[in-house]
């Protein structure tokens, strides 16, 4: 059967990959344009014994599903624009506890309350640093329903690899358009499981001392290993310290999980880069019209090519660099005032031929406001 | 097992100050769970940020230290997803009703079996004596240096009005009853409220000049008086002890199952 | 039940902080602060083993053992 | 290669979008082709027009909103005064000739089809209007067939009410053929 | 002054659906402002988020429209810094005490002197019909496939326990009550609360198959008596309508004179 | 009297320039390293009749002071890491609705609870993008208590002329230290009062239509005109819409407002830069440190300088690229794993050559810590 | 105070919405929805002027004038 | 240039960071000298051993923290284990004797005086102990004149307690005199 195809929301498509990825416990509070993801989990959850709660806002949802992890569930919370500036201050404890779940925030215009029905993505800088303090994230996202298929299941296989929250970031198009998608057959999608210390009753166990491979084993509340988590900075049992050692080894833990795998953790996809003179970033939704633009002026001989990014953070400034160096120019599209242009400046030796084709209206960007800047772009002879 | 087996003994002392009641009440609380002969494995602590919240680090449970004025939210998730699992909830007043108000009602008003265990002095401690909505009014405070104008709550009669279906209260000074209804609190199913007056000598007691710790206990013993006793009608000035509400109602774990139920009978 | 009767005060001079609690609120006056800022028990005699001391002090630092 | 871009508006109770989802559905799961469906939602979705689109094609569909629709349902008048510009030249609007006073001449095929009278008139069930809609419009386009709107919503409703659709479905179809023929030449 | 007058007329037709009550108690707020005669300049209308916030945008006074369940807060902004101003604090029942029910207890424990009006629907509908902690059980809602196990609050009873001075409740059937309880409410000196039943048959009415927006109106009239009649006593499921609370205790933006008074004096 | 200098802690200097300023309303929840301006305010307020009000949580505490500046007072609110995190939301509605506030983030160690009583400037990329959807802010800071004071004035000036809320980024060394602080003269520092409305009762006003010097005249609420404030993208009276050229419109203004400005807005101190070989460039306690470290070493004819940076945002990379494009090396100072650092490198044409001297274990950076980074770098022959 | 006599129902079609609230919780039956789903007065004789429809209407769209 | 870096440390009641700040304002307010106060925070201030560090010099002072002391005081055993390393070799360590048994030897001026006992004795309000402790630095530094603390305590403290300060503060430079001269040639 799971080769029938679905017709459904990039919302729906999400809520099938965390199910399929073990997702047990679910916590949310609405919004739009992100609540589907609870409905349909509100459906589904409960069929599978697994628990759905709508909590009291999104302050507590992030909360209950920290909670709901340590008890050995896999564990996921949908929000959007608001509803994620709320989730900073638990967001952080969960990278400094190292608690694995999935946040999953469907892009609206902002600031504020914006234009709540109308697409984005200018949260993409939040993502990265909203929450204080120095921390590293992983923040996935996908252009169509079958990637947010794969790139949510990557979610939760990262956050158990890591012991870490994962964002999902998707953004209104992807996740109200209805499309094709095909669930895979079980088993057909490699999934990661919680890992438990294999440490024995009574022995000593470290719930916050990482393994050669720098995976933590974790230990599930109720089990045999009694120990603390803690959002102050801790030592290796979890229990708080202020040693300038713990403090500083602690940092670079968090950080370093995450930042120095950006190589390994970079999934994205290439159109025709091969020869491509003008290669073009995007991501999400707006990887769309980007790619309509390619395959249309393909077929008129321009040497166009895409490179989509499905992994944003840690920025994938290596791959980068390396898909960029034979381009005469980039060029970013997404729909923010260029969030991850900047960070593709940060990646490639000249800056100064990265540009930026971006849409901040509300409106979807479509494949005509893309060849208008690339005529500009042609136009200064590059 | 002895009181002591439930403590992590090679963190004491603890960090509280000389004489702070939050020492008292984690006496009381591991005693109640001494006299249930509970086992460690089954307990959840879950604490915010507060001097008071630094508790979960002493008792040898499973212990989640977590954010400020959240932990019932996070205690949430731990109840729903291991319904088996007995939770313990402590909180500072600040911690449970300033910036956790919300999260106190709610859990409360789902009837999530656990115990929410206020320990009340009426102040900041950990951040150095502001008031709190439990100060009340005229005390003073490193914010109130012209004394307080904000009317205090009554956690009592919010935990019920927000359908707590077990509430009580007792002090430092009533150690005994504080275990038994602490005990009494723990066995009750649903979610039980108890709140315990308690001395913060350090800021409260200082700033208001109530004397040391044993003074600021006896002020307990003259200030409080039994549920409905005749001392209250004289005296209403007096603050009542004991249990307020015990009652039976359905348990938001147990009304879980029948969802599940439900959906797996295909009703959707 | 037989009133208890005092064996002795355990007090563990680590944990006391010296917050006096248990002297000031002991019904017989039983225990008193060195100069340490420490409790002794200078009355034992005078003991009902009513435990209040233990029960009260924030410290885990005093424990009265009785006999049968 | 697209085979057909459609944009359904109406008011929030005629349901134009879960036309629109059946009509797409339908081609993904009965006829193996790809589709995208897409709405305009809004704070003030509460009342006003709503608006569905539906790109229906062979290939991979990658830009999902319809620019210029080959074919547009109006089902109000402000639907109707709203997008009726939008549409394609030679392209094929169909109204309702209760909700929808046609105006504006456009460079468009126009139908003007009774379908809510007829829907009440021989059905007497005004939640069925939609699907009536989708009769005429794959009359008009022959873009699916009606077997595989028939399946999708035997996916979706109630048995009992099946046959209530299908003469609804039936129906709209009628409707649509009838006008094909009359006004083959009323191109405007 | 007529009561259209207190309406930005050009916005109108509102955004509402057809026969949502939203538009019934926007009519009774400013049929209770009109007899009030109260200028429009001193009027403040602090909303959140939801289509009951959206009233802000059709009442001619000084509008905030703000975020998801923090009115409150910002208006007690507003008021203490310019006590002379009237504040209206429109509230749907998820804005006001989903997300937003810490600030709610705590304007209602410092009595400050402003009016919230709650208009509960008893569910979310402009995020499209999700349950809300007014919802109460065994109702359906969106994301209650199988329906609630969520009790509900009582507001009444919970405004009253935080400290509220006067408590009512209303309905839009009964709509000349509701204008003069608004009315009552805009005049008290202190923190008021007004809960107005209302419908939401685009979501509520429709999920729970209570019929169009007329029978939802009607279920107001069968399901609700006023306060102590004798009918509760025989039917306790009835819902009390009326004035629960209406007290005179000490309002912030006074208190705060005296805190003023004191710090001039030079006592610190 | 102005001139007998008092000694302070760096929250009281900052307390004494909010009141220097105007501040009239302050709304705010404890939380250590920055509740003792609370604290000197709840004495200092009440005294000049000011409003001090301790709310139930930051979230509470920024909504009350936004309510507050609508009605024509100067406001401000001061938190920690924690707080500034639940602030985000809020934050971004005073960004959308141009609210002009003050907001001081006292930074701690995070992420997290962290270590709450020890130094750390992790919070710098958090100002800037700690909110949802595209914006811009403006975030000052500095190292010693008369410019805490200079700069605290200079918040609450930037605050009215720009309608934004503006970040006061201090750290645990600054606001805790006590030194010697002189408070200016009444008169001595220009001060921006709010601008209102020359419009006359029954005109038409406008609250969102900036002038051709791009101000926005307000109106006090309780006055004449009675306007709508939200945070939906709105129209020039204040009412939602979106309208896509309304949209593109507003957002643009919302940031070009304040990027456009860098320039102006840069505010900076330097020390011995002109023959500098190796520039360092610090901010906050941290430049204390740097500063030590030019002072020392140029005794011993070392050519080393320090640009220290006052205006944090937006980043004034054009003054960083002028002052750097003579150096051999540059040097960041700060006490984080290299916020401002990365912004740097945006900055200069030789990313390569911007180097990192920082410390994160909790401790304050000392001159021997920055020392031993010149020393290696000196040993790479720079 | 005598009991007030209908003059006219002043109906906003452009306000109304046919929720049709009015029509069905009239006492007196005296309104009706049109083919166009606007409010209309059919039986202004039987109006007893209780301005009920126009207190409950939630657009503003009907309102009563009676007189003296 | 740098005239004295101190560091105060002891228990939180006893008044450690007060008289530092005493001593900071005093060289700031009365003396025209440029002087720095700072001290350990902990969330763990909750007992444990507090310090706090004064730098006092003529010139601007940036790096506002004590690395290496040249004056130390310890009022309690655990201050002076923790502390009594990072003193400056050849600097000035104070201790009170009652409250420290000196057990390491240390290259620097070692004075255990009788501070708390003779307030206890001679005045008995162990409050004004850490007055007593700055007359007794003043006593042994020379960095201040007495004159400087008096007219700080005046701003700080109700009046009639002045005097009961006054005294505490010349008691402790009687201390620092006898000590200074008795064991002049005490250095270990
Ligand atoms: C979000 C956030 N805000 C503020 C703080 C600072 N803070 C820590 S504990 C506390 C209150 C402590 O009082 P209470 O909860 O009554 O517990 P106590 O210390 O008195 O036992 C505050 C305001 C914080 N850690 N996090
Ligand atoms: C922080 C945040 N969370 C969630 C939302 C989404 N949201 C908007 S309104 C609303 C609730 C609406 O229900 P209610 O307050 O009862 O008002 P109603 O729409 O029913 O009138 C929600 C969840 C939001 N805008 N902001
Ligand atoms: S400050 Fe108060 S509450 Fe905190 S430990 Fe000390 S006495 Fe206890
Ligand atoms: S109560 Fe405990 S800590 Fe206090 S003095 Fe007695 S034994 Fe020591
Ligand atoms: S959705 Fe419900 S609450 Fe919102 S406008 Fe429609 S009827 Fe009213
Ligand atoms: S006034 Fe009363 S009787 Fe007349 S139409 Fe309206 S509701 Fe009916």
């Amino acid at each position: 059967m799971g080769q029938t195809p679905k017709f459904v929301q990039g919302n729906e498509a999400c809520v099938e990959a965390a199910l399929y990825a073990g997702l047990n416990f679910f916590a949310g509070y609405p919004i739009t344009p992100s609540t589907e993801i609870a409905e349909h989990l509100s459906v589904r959850l409960p069929q599978l014994g697994g628990k759905f709660v709508q909590m009291e806002d999104e302050i507590a949802s992030l909360c209950a599903i920290i909670g709901a992890s340590l008890t050995g569930c896999k564990v996921m919370t949908a929000t959007s624009g608001p509803g994620f500036s709320l989730m900073q201050e638990a967001l952080g404890y969960a990278v400094m506890a190292e608690i694995p779940c999935v946040i999953a925030n469907v892009q609206r215009g902002g600031p504020s309350t914006g234009i709540p029905t109308h697409v984005s993505q200018g949260d993409v800088n939040q993502a990265r640093w909203g929450t204080h303090g120095d921390h590293a994230i992983i923040a996935l996202t996908a252009s169509n329903h079958q990637d947010v298929f794969a790139m949510t299941v990557e979610a939760f296989n990262l956050a158990e690899t890591y012991r870490t929250p994962v964002i999902l970031l998707f953004d209104e198009v992807v996740g109200h358009m209805r499309e094709k998608l095909l669930v895979p057959e079980p088993g057909e999608l490699p999934l990661v499981e919680r890992m438990r210390t294999s440490v024995k009753e009574g022995v000593d166990y470290h719930p916050y001392l990482p393994r050669e491979d720098g995976r933590l084993p974790m230990s599930d509340f109720g089990g045999v290993h009694r120990y603390n988590v803690t959002g102050l900075v801790h030592d290796m049992w979890g229990f708080p310290s202020t040693d300038p050692k713990v403090v500083h080894g602690l940092l670079r833990h968090l950080v370093d999980k995450i930042e120095n795998r950006a190589g390994i953790l970079a999934h994205y996809k290439e159109h025709q880069l091969e020869d491509a003179e003008i290669v073009m970033i995007s991501y999400g939704s707006s990887a769309r019209s980007a790619l309509h633009v390619v395959e249309d002026r393909r077929q008129r001989g321009e040497r166009l090519g895409l490179l989509e990014l499905q992994t944003l953070w840690p920025f994938p400034h290596e791959l980068v660099r390396r898909k960029c160096d034979q381009a005469k120019a980039v060029v970013v599209v997404e729909m923010n005032m260029g969030q991850v242009m900047q960070a593709v400046k940060l990646s490639v030796p000249q800056p100064e031929r990265v540009f930026l084709a971006n849409r901040i209206d509300g409106n979807f960007i479509t494949p005509g406001d893309i060849m208008n800047i690339l005529r500009i772009i042609q136009g200064k002879g590059v | 097992m002895s009181v002591k087996e439930y403590l992590r003994e090679r963190f004491l002392p603890h960090l509280w100050c000389p004489g702070c009641g939050h020492g008292e009440v984690l006496g009381g609380l591991v005693r109640a769970i001494e006299q249930l002969g509970l086992s460690k494995n089954e307990l959840v602590m879950v604490s915010g940020i507060g001097c008071s919240s630094r508790i979960s680090g002493y008792v040898d449970f499973h212990t989640l230290h977590t954010i400020h004025g959240r932990a019932l939210a996070f205690a949430t998730g731990v109840k729903i997803a291991r319904p088996e699992l007995k939770l313990i909830v402590p909180m500072g007043d600040g911690d449970a009703l300033a910036i956790g108000g919300n999260h106190f009602i709610h859990a409360a008003r789902r009837n999530l079996d656990l115990t929410a265990l206020v320990m009340n002095n009426r102040i900041y401690g950990m951040t150095g004596g502001q008031f709190s909505p439990l100060s009340g009014e005229n005390v003073s405070a490193t914010t109130a240096p012209y004394k307080t104008i904000d009317r205090g709550f009554d956690i009592a009669e919010l935990a019920k009005a927000a359908g707590a279906t077990f509430v009580a209260r007792s002090t430092t000074f009533h150690v005994q009853q504080m275990i038994e209804i602490i005990a009494k609190a723990i066995t009750h199913k649903g979610f039980s409220v108890v709140e315990v007056l308690t001395q913060c000598p350090t800021y409260f007691g200082r700033k208001n000049k109530i004397g040391d710790a044993a003074d600021m206990i006896t002020w307990f013993k003259d200030h409080t008086t039994p549920i409905g006793s005749k001392a209250k009608q004289e005296n209403p000035g007096l603050i009542e002890r004991g249990i307020f509400v015990q009652k039976q109602e359905p348990e938001y774990c147990e009304e879980y199952e029948k969802v599940v139920a439900r959906a797996r009978g295909g009703r959707s | 039940m037989a009133k208890p009767k005092l064996k002795q005060h355990h007090i563990n001079r680590d944990w006391c902080k010296g917050c006096g609690i248990c002297v000031e609120l002991c019904p017989k006056k039983v225990l008193e602060l060195d100069d340490q800022d420490k409790v002794t028990v200078v009355r034992p005699q005078d003991c009902i083993c009513c435990r209040l001391c233990e029960l009260r002090c924030p410290d885990f630092a005093i424990e009265v053992e009785t006999q049968e | 290669m697209e085979r057909c871009r459609l944009v359904f508006s109406g008011s929030g109770g005629q349901g134009v979008i879960t036309a629109a989802i059946i009509l797409a559905e339908a081609a993904v799961i009965c006829e193996n082709l790809n589709a995208v469906q897409s709405q305009s939602y809004g704070a003030e979705a509460r009342g006003g027009a709503t608006r569905s689109d539906v790109i229906i094609a062979d290939s991979a569909i990658r830009y999902p909103k319809v620019i210029q629709p080959n074919v547009l349902v109006c089902l109000t008048q402000e639907a109707y005064n709203k997008f009726s510009a939008i549409i394609r030249p030679g392209g094929l609007l169909i109204t309702d000739s209760r909700y929808v006073k046609i105006q504006r001449k456009v460079d468009a095929q126009q139908r003007e089809l009774p379908m809510y009278r007829s829907v009440m008139e021989q059905i007497g069930k005004p939640i069925v209007f939609n699907i009536c809609m989708l009769g005429a419009v794959i009359a008009l386009t022959g873009v699916l067939h009606p077997e595989s709107i028939m399946k999708v919503l035997e996916g979706r409703v109630p048995r009992d009410f099946l046959e209530l659709n299908q003469r609804a479905l039936h129906l709209g179809m009628e409707l649509g053929r009838t006008a094909a023929h009359s006004s083959a030449t009323a191109r405007t």
